[in-house]
């Protein structure tokens, strides 16, 4: 399980959040929503030990987050990706960073990337470098996935793949804790966080 | 005039007036500088303080953070 | 002696504390470095060999001793700062940059000054001026650190790391005078290694050194709880002491 | 074990990603180079005194290259947020910054060192010198690697570039150009060496303990 | 009349569209839609001048495109704002660059940004740095508006005030260009124009 | 009329710029006058020679520390977008560019020339040949910042820094390095200085002239 309590986080005097608590437990997906800069970047980063917080704690399973390192797969605004590498070797990094055994080739595949291995990333267009930054969802043996607005420039069809993927991970025992400004369909969010903009 | 013969002769500093007094001026200058930058630098962070604090209250009322035509 | 210390720890304490330091040293200090200045000025003895360019000394000593006395006080605030994780030391590393930059460029400035009339020139690459010279860079970069973060806690945290790791460079330097010397022709300072100084020209050069040090405390003492009320500045004693 | 191989693999990756960017790790070299040139150039063929420059501008060269290579050091990571993910993935933040180091030192410094045989021609400098040069040239920019990298993750996310680089490293080297100086001293008049060379590499095996730790320290700072 | 005529793109021995017509009356909004790397985002830079196209031409009113740099309002991946300035400082430049007068805290008022004018950007959330970019179609006296997702990181109630803003412009006899993934309501696309994936 | 004043805005904008990010402009000093320091840390305190040495370090110090700046005349704008906004507002290029080129004299290489000033005591330069290199190092800055903005718009896309920029600006500069020396010779023994003087000028005027549109025209090709 993994909980949060009392997180407050205060930037350039305005608080974001205050006292804020929170619970997920496996096979769950929480969804978090609210305005532009409300605070929901800033949470997500906490979660996972990102940010420094004025205050509050957070555990998964009775663990302090700072020690799960291999248990979290964070996705966030940054990409994580060398734009000067290929997506296969951007890719390769990550396999042997999280130490995953898989075939390079098939995940490309499978996120519509074939016939661009060679191709650095900088080239790519909006959409597929986001997809290269994504295809650590089909690899990922984390328990808990966080991630920042994953639909950011994705295709229709991409999102429908994205949203099968949180299906298939909630239902494997994982934890998904997830924000988007595109609605995600209700049969697979079991808990929805709305932060509301503070002045 | 202590060790020295007269007066002109003080300012005159025997022929080193130009080194004595400039660095004893610069020396003048630099530390009395620093502690009215010092001064000048709290109150001008009073002044930001209280700034923040009524833009603090004005926030609560006068705020927007949605769009709109 | 941590159970008197304890309550100094409290933002508030020590903000009313360093300035009470600043009230009553400051005075002090001024009249001190006053005193120490006129007495060396129209009442030392001329000295036989260098004229009566030597009254530099009231001022050069002081600033040159304090420009690295104040180092050595900031590598450590700045060691205990991180170690123990001690905020108030973090903000006293940052009251006392600028001073200690101040006298750097001071004792440099009147080492100069003094120089062309002894040396003939403003200058010379001699280890002492040198290191005295990098010293003021170091300064320099524990503030530009500082300033080159946009969160102050960052900033100050970054200023400190510098201000220990600079620190190992204060015991080096030192030592570099003999090392260099022995190779390049050490300057004429060596002229002055052993300054017979007799007492009536020692007195105002000690009253000087005391009164700076004087001075030092107390500026920081008054910086330091500018410095805290900046950090501190969303807190409520902050906001009442202000209205 | 699983350490060792992270780290063998910290490298492979930023040695795959210098050959993408061939230009970026060839240029301090480039700069290397044009230090060297510009000497001659603006001074004026006198081998006599060029001669007699030549070590002081090898390590005027090694320095400047170096602190133009050193604020990309952690940078790129940082700004498309692989650092984070490193940090994330529970290894030790010294491992890291260590793997770093070393990767940066055999792309950006061995490279400067063995450039730094073209004082032989240019400054006509003698080859027995050059070797002592070269062996100070390699201590000296290992402890600037270290150095460098302390700063370059302390202005990491203020992209400062060179500028404060220079006033955080600069200082710092100091001893180090000191010692080096005389060492070359020394070997010039054909005195023993091993004192200030000594001291040269106690600089530097200090350094290599201390950074990493004040590395990780710096990031995880501008990570938060 | 906005009209483009045999355009064709290659890219790195892939052509990317070949021979595209379109055209566009005043008044018009036309939605270019596509998979991921399908081609838009090159389309509309070409449409503005800002790529180098293998063939074609494209004019406005039977101007070439290129001559009619006031006319045209492209709003792209890229934000053209300094991170280290604030929102106003920002917006006071483009105001001066294209000759505008407005009131600079209306409009950062309009966009939601009141209270965060002298922030740098670089703090903002990411939508709200998408704001202070957006905040153009308020003030702008061009009649060609090309907008490369313009919805990217904008919350609901944003994408329903930049939608009605679409229309204000159709409405005053604007041309609208615009891409997106989300997708928008049919009342206000005149022209729906897909671009599919060349392999 | 309208063009002086989007020149003028466009100043105004680059200035603030350079003031939120303070330190950023103030750096290039910094760099110069450890350059300066660097010298006579290792070549050793020896006051005819540095004397000697004192306009070809100037230079090579101004070249250094303007090689730092010039990579980032244009990227920030390039990659945030504003560049290709400006390019589409329908002003003719070479005034885009020749703003930037002289915001970027005024902010990054002025400051230089007159920091310049410290050879004096640092190196016992006399004043009156000081004051011949600071018109040499003020004509060659200007001349730098034009070959630099040409060659600081061809690398905008490619992120190269300073390594390419030295290899693009240096050979083009070695001409004007070489009527500088020319000047300082000829003021070092008396003579009057017109003759290298006047053709550092032309060039200096010549660059003016054509920089601002070759530089727009490399622009625009890294745009498309
Ligand atoms: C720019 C030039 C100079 C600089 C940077 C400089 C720097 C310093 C420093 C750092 C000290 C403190 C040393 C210590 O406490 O260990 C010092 C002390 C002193 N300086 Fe200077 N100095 C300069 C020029 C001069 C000149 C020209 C003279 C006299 C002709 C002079 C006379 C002295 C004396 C007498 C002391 C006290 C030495 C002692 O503590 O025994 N200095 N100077
Ligand atoms: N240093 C700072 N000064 C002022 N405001 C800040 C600072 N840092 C962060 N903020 C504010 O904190 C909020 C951060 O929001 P965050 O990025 O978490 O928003 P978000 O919910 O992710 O928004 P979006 O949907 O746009 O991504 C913003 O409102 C921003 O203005
Ligand atoms: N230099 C290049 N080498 C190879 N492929 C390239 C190069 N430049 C562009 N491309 C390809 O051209 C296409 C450009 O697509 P563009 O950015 O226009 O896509 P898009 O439709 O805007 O996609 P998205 O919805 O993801 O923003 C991509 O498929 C990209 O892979
Ligand atoms: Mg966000
Ligand atoms: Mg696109």
């Amino acid at each position: 399980m993994l909980s949060a309590k009392n997180l407050t986080c205060v930037r350039n005097q305005r608080v974001l959040f205050e006292n804020l608590s929170l619970e997920l437990n496996a096979g769950q997906l929480m969804y978090v929503t609210g305005p532009n800069g409300a605070g929901k970047t800033t949470l997500l980063r906490s979660l996972v030990g990102l940010n420094q917080l004025q205050h509050g704690e957070i555990t998964f399973n009775q663990q302090n987050i700072s020690e799960c390192g291999t248990n979290i797969l964070f996705i966030g605004h940054k990409p994580a990706i060398n734009e000067w590498l290929t997506a296969e070797q951007n890719l390769l990094h990550w396999l042997s960073l999280t130490q995953v055994q898989a075939d390079s080739t098939e995940l490309l595949y499978k996120v519509g990337l074939t016939g661009l291995t060679d191709v650095p990333v900088r080239y790519l267009s909006a959409g597929q470098k986001r997809r290269v930054a994504l295809v650590r969802m089909w690899i990922s043996q984390a328990k808990i996935w966080v991630l920042d607005e994953p639909f950011t420039s994705i295709d229709h069809k991409g999102v429908e793949v994205l949203t099968a993927l949180f299906k298939r991970h909630k239902e494997n025992g994982g934890y998904v804790i997830v924000t988007s400004h595109q609605s995600l369909p209700e049969s697979i969010v079991d808990q929805e966080f709305k932060l509301a903009y503070r002045f | 005039m202590g060790a020295f013969d007269s007066f002109a002769e003080f300012i005159s500093m025997n022929g080193y007036a130009d080194y004595v007094w400039s660095s004893y001026g610069i020396a003048a200058l630099l530390i009395v500088g620093l502690v009215f930058w010092s001064k000048h630098k709290r109150k001008q962070l009073i002044e930001e303080i209280k700034q923040q604090d009524e833009i603090k209250k004005r926030r609560s009322q006068h705020t927007n953070s949605e769009m709109s035509l | 002696m941590f159970k008197w210390l304890h309550p100094y720890a409290k933002p508030e304490k020590a903000y009313e504390l360093s300035l009470s330091f600043y009230k009553w040293l400051m005075p002090l200090s001024l009249i001190g470095i006053f005193v120490g200045c006129l007495w060396g000025l129209m009442f030392a003895p001329t000295d036989y060999q260098q004229g009566d360019s030597f009254r530099i000394i009231y001022i050069h000593v002081p600033s040159a001793i304090w420009s690295m006395g104040i180092y050595m006080s900031m590598g450590i605030a700045g060691f205990c700062a991180l170690v123990w994780q001690i905020r108030l030391m973090e903000i006293s590393v940052l009251a006392m940059a600028p001073i200690g930059a101040i006298f750097t460029a001071l004792a440099l400035i009147t080492g100069s000054l003094w120089g062309k009339p002894m040396w003939g020139t403003w200058w010379v690459w001699d280890a002492r001026l040198t290191s005295e010279l990098i010293l003021l860079f170091l300064y320099l970069g524990v503030f530009a650190l500082f300033h080159s973060f946009d969160d102050q806690r960052t900033g100050a945290k970054a200023a400190c790391i510098l201000a220990v790791i600079g620190m190992i460079n204060v015991p080096i330097i030192h030592y570099s005078v003999e090392w260099w010397n022995t190779l390049h022709q050490g300057a004429s300072i060596t002229k002055f290694d052993k300054p017979s100084i007799a007492g009536p020209m020692l007195w105002p050069l000690l009253i000087n050194i005391f009164s700076v040090l004087l001075f030092f405390i107390a500026l920081t003492g008054y910086r330091f709880a500018t410095e805290l009320l900046r950090a501190e500045s969303h807190r409520k004693w902050v906001i009442n002491l202000i209205k | 074990m699983m350490y060792s191989q992270f780290f063998k693999h910290m490298l492979q990756r930023d040695f795959q990603v210098a050959a993408t960017q061939k230009h970026e790790f060839g240029l301090p070299i480039i700069f290397f180079i044009l230090v060297l040139v510009l000497f001659p150039l603006s001074i004026g063929p006198e081998p006599g005194l060029l001669n007699r420059l030549a070590p002081a501008v090898g390590w005027i060269a090694l320095i400047l290259a170096m602190l133009i290579a050193l604020p990309r050091m952690f940078v790129e990571d940082y700004e498309n947020g692989w650092l984070e993910q490193l940090f994330l993935s529970g290894y030790p933040g010294s491992l890291i910054v260590s793997a770093r180091i070393i990767s940066f030192w055999a792309l950006y410094c061995l490279p400067l060192v063995l450039t730094s045989f073209l004082l032989v021609p240019f400054f006509s400098l003698e080859i027995k010198l050059w070797w002592v040069l070269a062996q100070t040239l390699l201590c000296g920019s290992m402890l600037m690697a270290c150095l460098g990298s302390v700063a370059s993750a302390l202005l990491v996310a203020s992209r400062k570039g060179s500028g404060v680089m220079a006033l955080l490293v600069v200082p710092l080297l100091i001893p180090a150009l000191i010692f080096a100086t005389a060492t070359m001293d020394a070997a010039g008049q054909n005195l023993p060496i091993t004192g200030p060379m000594f001291i040269l590499m106690a600089l530097t095996i200090f350094a290599l303990t201390v950074a990493p730790i004040a590395t990780a320290q710096a990031l995880k700072l501008n990570l938060g």
